[in-house]
């Protein structure tokens, strides 16, 4: 089967959960493969959504953080403010994953605005949301977002979210954070990505890892689910 | 005991020029119908208050009733922007919209605070971020016994707060279930509430999962089926994502709009 | 994922000498037989933590398990005394017992803010009682809004926390309902936790006012048919309020009660 | 029919609860006095209490506060934190209806011990439970405590919950504090009770009303009631 970058970065997100137990999942691509692992390599994964549904198993594709079939077939249901208080902000979930509008070397994520006026941006984004406190919160964060120079920025423009530590998942490879100064690398590519187009899809000068590992293309079962999945939302 | 009122009058009770307004419902519940009926009776200089302002805020606000938008997300789940939440940003338009912005766990917890009766709330939050920079309510906070320094958030306490629930009893006691969001805290952080509902029943049956707000911390209740579309409403309708598809291309040009406003 | 274990392994395993534990349940699913193999295994020097220690604190007291006590009501409830408490408190028998004492509202808050990864928590509480003269977790905080004094109380994080519930699944997760307490909050500001159940079933039926404690949040399970006796565990037994009054004799001299011991 | 002075102290509690929306109910001579309230003048009093129950219809007086029947009967049911935090705290509940072991001129009350050392004291009693942030936060609170010098002393051992404002209604007849300085002044007896009983009731020098109500004996049906409530437990 022949895939495009964005199920293969779906898949590689979807992978990075094995193991885990539990993932406080954002909305859009971080969901999609969210809800990918939980029909592949990990069933028993918990996922809890910020609109208060712990152990989720939606049969099709959430819209929205809130969907109501997110509270149908959750083990609990609790308020937002426990969701925060009790589940996010004692650091008893595993993985949180998010995205991003912009993002730099350090991880530091914008979804606020873009733009240097904060009063009168060019562009107003949706906000902070939950991202702030899952970004720091969680054991682990993983970012999934495509990877393009207007993303991946020598500076954001506001810094909504700090994912220090993160690990970032592309449409092109994975980044690491260098552990002694925190700087994303590029660790691994996907198949058929070669560095250069890594470090031109960068709007930083890009490091890169002294091994680049790569990525094994997805799996046939792997590829069906995620269509099956996106078929029926 | 909550009072049983139509729509047109709980609001017209309820909300008045320059309130500061929570209409809650994360996603779930959202009281839409009630926020067009604050735009058709034409309030003015609201401050709204809301976690994820979505469509109801962007109608809101592009009608000219806010002032000040108190939030922590504001897109269209799933689809993209808000626009009417944009052009007043970015535009001023229909008039300049002061904006005092946390994230969720901030927001969530100042409704606790509200409900609490407490002046304030302390949350492990905002580290590192700039929201502190351009927002006055984020402050600093010492734990006396560890020292470790956290975050403290002011309790909301708006004028009135407006939800969608499924159903209340005769007396004015009001359940709601599957995702509850921060409607509890909305309404008992609030002066005054307003309650729209998909029907009033005889007996509220127990519910897994069910929110009870007895009727003694309700204001007014309105019977107003499908009062929560394009929201839904967990047992009775679905979400019409459709709908929020759609907003997109109604809400991206004033003239757009501005007819759909016409009609309202 | 919880595992399932006996009650005598779940106790060995996760209740230590020295340890601060908290067996919670508000009159409601008191985990009784949690407390007798606690005290079979003849465990010592327990901070003991409970907001009502009700019978199965005076029973942990009276044979020695309990160096110190951090509670808010103890009580008979409805009866009158814990006369082993008394016995400890008011005579060091069989051995003195630490008392740090709190008000309801207070231990409470206590065990939010161990959920809740907070070390402290934040109420209107103790104004003009001398708990505070006595009690050094008490300490005034101050809004960085409004400049109101406040009390500051700390987190609650007992090594371990023992709660008795309806039933759980083969996955461990918990399902428990009724007057739900502060269960929750107890295992959730815990570092390790037993609950105890009438049943393990096949599928978690959802059940209106059900608190439901996932797997994942669950060190062990044990599955004890009558855990709660004599106190009560909705849809399955009642209260024994004979045996809460037959207490009171028993209790009442160091004879009867070490007769009691004895056959435990 | 005749009645017995706890009778009359119960009716004459019960009575006081006309007129109010809510009640936060302590265990004891309140619970049965808040019961009885609800079988007669006030069918719509919401009786609240402290084990998270909410517009509680007990069948038969519970024993302690967190009976089965309880939950059963409520309107809603709510986790203790709950209960304190959003019911209690903001001064939300009309009425807060509590008893004591030692109660002084200014309402102070004690729960806690007798005697003077608190690490060993006398008699070790419960503590404070709900009490202190009951009288705190109450609009109005009512005590309901049997009249007698061991109980109404000069000074309280120690002050547990602070209830200053308070109304007390006794076996005796009713004390209500001076507008002024807060002490609690006879302003009511009941049928049979005369000044001097009351005075010999009481271990500070009692003050006295200018005049001294007379509460109207119990009613055929209010003791009908409350016997029943008392033999259904």
């Amino acid at each position: 089967m022949r895939w495009t970058a964005d199920e293969m970065m779906t898949v590689a997100a979807a992978r990075a959960l094995v193991g885990r137990t539990s993932c406080f999942v954002g909305i859009g691509l971080p969901s999609t493969a969210a809800n990918l692992a939980k029909r592949t390599a990990c069933p028993d994964l918990a996922l809890i959504y910020e609109s208060g549904t712990i152990g989720a198993r939606p049969t099709r594709l959430p819209l929205s953080i809130g969907d109501g079939e997110l509270a149908e077939t959750a083990d609990a249901v609790v308020s937002v403010p426990e969701v925060f208080n009790y589940w996010l902000q004692p650091g008893r979930v595993d993985v949180g994953f998010l995205s991003a509008a912009q993002l730099d070397r350090y991880a530091r994520i914008n979804t606020t605005l873009i733009g240097p006026d904060y009063r009168h941006p060019k562009v107003r984004l949706p906000g902070a949301g939950g991202a702030p406190e899952i970004a720091a919160s969680c054991r682990e964060v993983i970012l999934v977002v495509r990877q393009n120079p207007r993303t991946f920025v020598d500076r954001v423009d506001f810094v909504t979210s700090v994912a220090a530590g993160a690990w970032v998942i592309t449409d092109l490879g994975e980044l690491a954070p260098d552990p002694d100064t925190g700087e994303l690398v590029l660790t691994r590519l996907h198949p058929g990505v070669c560095v250069p187009d890594a470090r031109a899809a960068t709007g930083w000068d890009l490091r890169v890892a002294a091994t680049v590992a790569r990525t094994e293309p997805p799996t046939g079962t792997e590829l069906s689910a995620l269509r099956e999945l996106l078929a029926a939302s | 005991m909550a009072e049983l009122v139509s729509l047109a009058d709980g609001i017209a009770t309820l909300v008045g020029d320059g309130d500061t307004v929570a209409l809650e419902g994360f996603t779930h519940l959202i009281p839409m119908a009630a926020g067009h009926e604050i735009i058709r009776q034409g309030r003015r200089d609201l401050t709204l208050v809301r976690m994820t302002p979505d469509l109801v805020y962007d109608q809101l606000i592009g009608a000219g009733c806010a002032r000040k938008l108190v939030f922590s997300w504001g897109g269209n789940p799933g689809v993209g922007s808000l626009h009417r939440l944009r052009d007043a940003v970015e535009h001023d338009w229909p008039r300049p919209l002061e904006l005092e912005e946390h994230s969720h766990a901030g927001m969530a917890n100042r409704y606790v605070a509200g409900a609490s009766g407490l002046p304030f709330a302390v949350l492990r939050g905002y580290r590192g971020t700039d929201l502190a920079k351009h927002t006055a309510t984020i402050a600093p906070v010492t734990c006396p016994f560890t020292g470790e320094v956290l975050t403290a958030v002011p309790a909301l306490r708006p004028d009135v707060a407006v939800i969608h629930a499924q159903r209340a009893d005769a007396r004015g006691n009001v359940q709601l279930w599957g995702i509850t969001g921060v409607q509890k805290e909305a309404v008992l952080a609030a002066r005054r509430s307003l309650v729209t509902v998909e029907e009033v029943v005889d007996r509220l049956d127990p519910r897994p999962g069910a929110t009870v707000l007895p009727g003694w911390v309700v204001t007014a209740v309105a019977v107003v089926p499908g009062g929560a579309r394009p929201s839904y409403a967990q047992g009775y309708y679905d979400r019409d994502n459709g709908y929020y598809r759609d907003w997109d291309s109604i809400s991206r040009d004033r003239a757009s709009f501005t007819a759909w406003l016409g009609e309202l």
